[in-house]
């Protein structure tokens, strides 16, 4: 039991690491592509990680197929919008939408 | 566990915080929902550790119901700006490679 | 401080935030967002105000709140609606009068 | 450690409410404004509330965003965009009653919670009741049972909602189109699988909502994000007129729980009184296809939906 404990723990570590190495990413890298291409991926390798360690950790078949599901969920969602997302950064490099204005004062 | 599983989501907590500069700065739309994209997966992690750690299975169904219609907001935002005034010629779009 | 007095200070700011943004927007859908925003900080003292964090549950406020949530996005959705019909009719996405501008 | 996870989920509201709310882009502001719903999420997650956490990821995720995107869209698409400055004086009045109205509210709820404390008088009854009810979720203990009457009323309120903003809508029904859909073979893909879960997961959330957290309104909410991505992908269109099926679902709510409440006291029971668990399906089964629908026609902003024809 010691060492399953073990293993979850290092796999969510592991997990973390991961959800930090694409903030970094989101915050440091020059333009939008390349955060699109940091984030996108490092998290879901991230997610995978800490499902990993919570399936583990849970012990049970259907927790860990409901884990599966929502990190293959996950990979599809961000698929998708990380392709969205791309096809708008490139199509578009002004800085803001046109039509943007402050309502503040 | 009972210190490993908050530990860990207090830290994804910080995470959500740094990347809330992201939104804050920008520069472009684009990246404004790139952010959001990161809010998405990391509250969907954030859920399944409450999950475990309160134990209650029903926030696995939450986290669920979160991946499924993440990328809703993804299509509308790129359906918004596509079909909206600022819509640009696909040489335009071609050119926009070289950064 | 103890965990209810958290939740209930946070919302109670956010609270304000929103009332304060309601009252300064002048973009109707600002204003939409910032009543959307008020709501959500009462649903927060509503739950928190029933009882404890971790134990037994109180099933009256998390009902009311869970038909909140629906009604909300509904009278939004409405809101929307009448907003976008303005802007149709009048042009103009704020029910301020050209005139009463100090510029 | 567990006030450390509140203190950071509750501060981050505060801040996200900020910076939605005051200054910045509208499209900052919108942005800042789902991920406050996210947020809202964790709260109740933290809250011991995994009922409205589905809620709020269901009408969070999947609703709020397109919503806001869609109706921002169309104000830009209307040239409508332009804002009036505001006085600083009133900045000031307004500074003075936001901070008024938070001590207000803060002292409110502190006082509500140090007097009722854990488990107040309703909540013990509703959970010495409970069990006769055959139901395990006190939620939809509550919802269908023994504040039915509400209940009746708020999908009542969803259904006038819908026939409001169609009053609205002036003549020319369904006057913007949604803005044309992008990409398709990919977001295809992701309709594909996407859309029969939906239906899957609030059948799913439906038949738990009994004894588990999950019911009729999650359940409506998670068919209503099916819709809006359907409509978002394209397979979906605004129609100017309203076909019998929708009809059907839109008052189905209403007419079924009205129904059963009135049978019932044909019967010489109590109005609204619920004869058994099949009864509690049954309305919720229509409570779910009636919020569905009501949310999706609300988000289209016309009076129907029709299909794509096949190319």
């Amino acid at each position: 039991m010691n060492a399953l404990e073990g293993l979850a723990a290092l796999l969510l570590v592991a997990g973390s690491s991961f959800f930090l190495a694409g903030t970094v990413g989101l915050l440091r890298f020059p333009d939008a592509l390349s955060r699109l291409h940091a984030l996108t991926k490092a998290d879901n390798v991230g997610l995978l990680l800490i499902c990993s360690g919570l399936g583990v950790l849970a012990g049970s078949l259907q927790t860990a197929g409901m884990l599966l599901l929502v990190w293959l969920l996950a990979m599809l969602a961000a698929t998708v919008s990380a392709h969205l997302i791309a096809g708008r950064a490139l199509a578009d490099d002004t800085p803001e939408l046109p039509g943007e204005q402050d309502d503040t004062p | 566990m009972t210190v490993l599983l908050p530990a860990v989501v207090v830290f994804l907590l910080l995470n959500l915080v740094a990347g809330l500069w992201r939104v804050y700065t920008g520069p472009s739309a684009a990246d404004r929902m790139l952010s959001a994209l990161l809010f998405g997966s990391t509250t969907v992690a954030i859920l399944l550790l409450l999950a475990q750690w309160q134990d209650s299975p029903a926030l696995r169904v939450a986290a669920l119901l979160f991946v499924m219609l993440a990328a809703i907001t993804s299509i509308a935002f790129v359906a918004m700006v596509q079909g909206g005034a600022a819509r640009r010629q696909p040489a335009t779009r071609a050119n926009g490679t070289k950064s | 401080m103890s965990h209810a007095e958290v939740w209930v200070i946070a919302a109670a700011a956010v609270f304000g935030i929103g009332l304060y943004s309601l009252l300064i927007a002048s973009h109707l859908l600002r204003q939409l967002i910032a009543i959307k925003v008020m709501g959500s900080a009462i649903f927060l003292v509503l739950v928190v105000a029933a009882g404890p964090i971790d134990g037994a549950l109180d099933g009256l406020p998390k009902a009311l709140v869970l038909t909140g949530i629906v009604i909300a996005i509904s009278a939004i959705a409405f809101a929307l609606a009448l907003l976008v019909r303005l802007a149709e009719v009048t042009g103009s996405t704020s029910l301020e009068d050209e005139a009463d501008d100090d510029r | 450690m567990s006030l450390a996870i509140d203190l950071l989920i509750a501060t981050g509201l505060v801040v996200l409410a900020w910076q939605a709310l005051v200054g910045g882009s509208l499209f900052r502001g919108i942005v800042m404004f789902i991920v406050f719903g996210l947020t809202m999420a964790l709260a109740w997650a933290r809250l011991g509330s995994p009922d409205l956490a589905m809620a709020e990821a269901a009408i969070g995720a999947g609703v709020t965003g397109a919503l806001l995107m869609i109706a921002y869209w169309r104000l830009r698409a209307l040239g409508a965009n332009r804002p009036a400055p505001r006085s600083p004086l009133r900045a000031r009045v307004a500074l003075g009653v936001g901070l008024l109205s938070a001590v207000l509210v803060a002292m409110i709820g502190l006082a509500a919670v140090g007097a009722i404390g854990p488990g107040g008088e309703a909540g013990q009854a509703l959970a010495e009741a409970l069990p006769a009810t055959g139901l395990g979720n006190p939620i939809t203990g509550v919802l269908v049972i023994f504040r039915n009457l509400d209940t009746l009323l708020e999908v009542a309120v969803l259904l006038a909602a819908y026939v409001a903003s169609r009053a609205v809508m002036g003549d020319d029904k369904a006057a913007l189109p949604l803005p044309p859909a992008q990409d398709a073979p990919l977001v295809g893909a992701l309709v594909a699988v996407l859309a029969p879960l939906a239906v899957l997961v609030a059948i799913y959330l439906l038949k738990a909502g009994s004894q588990l957290p999950g019911g009729a309104f999650q359940a409506g909410a998670v068919l209503a994000a099916g819709g809006v991505l359907l409509m978002l992908a394209g397979r979906l269109h605004p129609a100017p007129l309203c076909g019998v099926g929708l009809r059907i679902a839109l008052v189905a709510g209403t007419v079924v729980f009205s129904g059963v409440g009135l049978i019932m006291l044909a019967l010489g029971q109590p109005l609204l009184a619920i004869p058994g668990t099949w009864a509690v399906y049954l309305i919720e089964t229509a409570m779910m296809i009636s919020i569905g629908a009501t949310l999706v026609l609300l988000f289209a902003g016309s009076a129907g939906l029709t299909g794509t024809p096949r190319r």
